[in-house]
């Protein structure tokens, strides 16, 4: 139908724009507002507007249901894994300190790691919170 | 404080809405009110997460129940002046409580003596990072933040386990319950 | 006059019990079921305000460090609430599952049809 | 900063100010929803470009500008858009324009 | 003179609130609500200025963003009645 149109063409404009803001904030997070959890939020809410605008089998190519799902475990063992690592290499549950040569630079992995983890499982849980809603409604 | 004395109204405003439609329009605007409030309150980092979620996600996943549900309220059929006394009285006792508690903005208080100076004084030299909020929560409390993930991840599989199962009908539904 | 005074200096507090007792009594008062959940939300969003608001001092600023600045406001109530909004949207999330499963066994998510009905049965 | 461009810039802020209050003295007044978005319109675009303009000129040349750049751009996109969708929606549910053959007939009665 | 700026916006602020509450349909309510949106990027902006860090322009993004998101799943909702209607699927048989 193309009385969609505008609709459309104003996404696909947009959602480019949408996933490199996702990333902005997921990196820039250490310097400015933001972290994982924001950027997941935003991850999810483009899917949400892929299946807003072009409908649910569109949301689902680009974001396909088993990827979601397997996403939300993923990321809390991410999470947990760096804490593991560090408990292998000899120091307390998430302690970072063992992650680098140098103990500051090595926390600030750990940071963006864990940062990620949350990435993963925030982004994925939203997703298939919003398909488990609208698949019900079918 | 004109942002808070907004929030009030809005607040007004969701009790009496009776569409629930109209409720959740009001509780996205309640949720912006919110996030520039906290901005003045200099909490970025929260005021983004409020805003993301109250008027993005939260938005959508009610949508996406009221599509499911009936969509208007029904009228109470008993008077509901016992919540609303239960709920003066909490008010009173809460604000009398709330008199001795220091006023706000101050900088000496209890608040900010214990743990926050030890934060941002130790934060760009132990881990790098200028974003305090981002060190303390991944780093000085990160248990907190495992134990959320694992809130989030919870409660994926939890809706996941509710809404995805097989669909009783009308017509199975009395043999399956027994 | 005092009181007044007062007032104007805990109006932070004031609001956020009247956000508190304004979600209690929906949460307690109305049957519906997406209007408790909202209720819910509200109270949990009077919260953060309760925690943010002693963490601010005047003249602060947001605890990004940068050399420029010398006063920040505490972030400590920043970590604690970004982690309750997490939980606060897994809550609302189960919830209006549950709200959904609800439905669809009773066929309504008003609070006293949902008694009258049992109370058939 | 030069006098100038701190003068233009505070001129901006003021006629940016002024435009969203009329923006939102008109959402109140209009009579029905697609005057009223017409009003809205006027605060998303009008209100909200002058005001970043402004702010652009008091930031000079930086990253908060480059950043205030992209707020502006969404909003000259969306704004739009939304707009769109919304009379579109609103004609799908068959609310009909207040027309002024309308209000004139209205009017009439009145006299 | 930010100052007025502010108090410009917290104006508009009140009077896009009352047609919220006021509003007779919900699309009056969707049109206040995404001016609400509009006026709290624009608060965010001129609150920034106000205080002398105009850097959490990031923040202003987001709201934008997600205003966009939660409008559009709205006016979906009334135009289709489902947030994910698809029109291809209708087109097949």
């Amino acid at each position: 139908m193309s009385l969609d149109l505008i609709l459309r063409i104003g996404t696909k404009l947009i959602l480019p724009f949408i996933l490199m803001f996702a990333l902005y904030v997921q990196f820039h997070g250490d310097y400015g507002p933001g972290g994982g959890f924001q950027a997941g939020v935003i991850a999810a809410g483009m899917v949400i507007l892929i299946a807003i605008t072009f409908g649910m089998s569109a949301a689902k190519r680009v974001a396909p249901q088993a990827v979601v799902e397997r996403m939300v475990p993923l990321g809390v063992l991410v999470f947990a894994g760096t804490g593991v690592v560090g408990l292998l290499l000899g120091k307390n549950f998430l302690d970072y300190s063992v992650l680098g040569h140098d103990p500051v630079h090595a926390r600030e992995w750990g940071i963006l790691l864990v940062e990620l983890g949350v990435l993963i499982t925030v982004s994925g849980t939203m997703t298939a919170l919003f398909y488990a809603f609208v698949e019900r409604g079918r | 404080m004109a942002l808070l004395t907004l929030l009030a109204v809005a607040t007004i405003a969701i009790v009496r809405q009776r569409s629930l439609f109209g409720v959740v329009i009001l509780a996205g605007i309640y949720s912006f009110l919110m996030a520039s409030l906290l901005i003045a309150l200099d909490a970025v980092d929260v005021a983004m997460t409020e805003a993301s979620v109250g008027a993005g996600i939260s938005t959508v996943l009610l949508l996406a129940t009221l599509h499911l549900v009936k969509a208007t309220e029904m009228r109470p059929i008993h008077a509901n002046w016992v919540p609303l006394l239960v709920a003066l009285v909490v008010g009173g006792i809460l604000v009398w409580g709330t008199i001795s508690l220091p006023p706000f903005g101050v900088a000496d208080t209890a608040v900010h003596q214990h743990v926050a100076p030890y934060y941002l004084s130790r934060s760009i030299p132990e881990t790098g990072v200028p974003n305090v909020v981002t060190s303390v929560l991944a780093d000085y409390r990160g248990y907190d933040t495992l134990g959320e993930t694992t809130v989030i991840f919870t409660a994926g599989i939890g809706v996941m386990l509710l809404l995805r199962g097989m669909r009783r009908r009308d017509d199975n539904d009395r043999g399956d319950a027994a | 006059m005092e009181a007044l005074e007062t007032l104007g200096r805990h109006y932070n507090y004031v609001v956020t019990i009247f956000l508190m007792v304004a979600g209690l009594y929906i949460v307690v008062a109305r049957g519906n079921m997406v209007k408790k959940l909202v209720g819910l939300s509200i109270f949990q969003t009077s919260v953060y305000l309760l925690y943010i608001a002693p963490g601010k001092i005047v003249g602060g600023t947001a605890p990004i460090l940068d050399p420029a600045y010398k006063i920040y406001s505490n972030p400590l109530p920043h970590v604690l609430i970004l982690t309750a909004i997490v939980v606060g949207v897994a809550t609302l999330a189960l919830g209006l599952a549950l709200v959904v499963r609800i439905n669809e066994s009773y066929g309504t998510i008003e609070e006293d049809e949902i008694f009258a009905k049992d109370d058939e049965q | 900063m030069p006098l100038a461009i701190d003068v233009l810039s505070w001129v901006l802020i003021v006629l940016g100010s002024f435009f969203t209050v009329v923006g939102g003295i008109g959402l109140v007044r209009m009579p029905d929803i697609y005057t009223r978005m017409h009003a809205a319109s006027v605060t998303d675009t009008l209100g909200g470009g002058l005001l970043i303009f402004g702010m652009m000129l008091q930031a000079g040349f930086s990253l908060v500008t480059l950043k205030l750049l992209f707020i502006l751009g969404l909003f000259f996109f969306f704004a739009p858009v939304v707009t769109h969708a919304l009379a579109q929606a609103a004609l799908h549910e068959d609310i009909e324009p207040e027309l002024a053959e309308d209000r004139r007939g209205r009017a009439e009665a009145m006299d | 003179m930010f100052v007025v700026a502010a108090a410009a916006v917290l104006v508009t602020l009140a009077l896009a609130l009352t047609r919220a509450i006021l509003g007779p349909t919900v699309f009056d309510r969707v049109l206040a609500g995404n001016t609400v949106g509009t006026l709290a990027i624009l608060l965010l902006a001129v609150i920034g200025f106000l205080t002398g860090r105009p850097e959490f322009l990031d923040i202003g993004l987001t709201y934008g963003l997600l205003n966009l998101i939660g409008t559009l799943a709205v006016l979906k909702f009334f135009r289709h009645g489902d947030l994910a209607y698809d029109v291809e699927e209708e087109r097949k048989p």
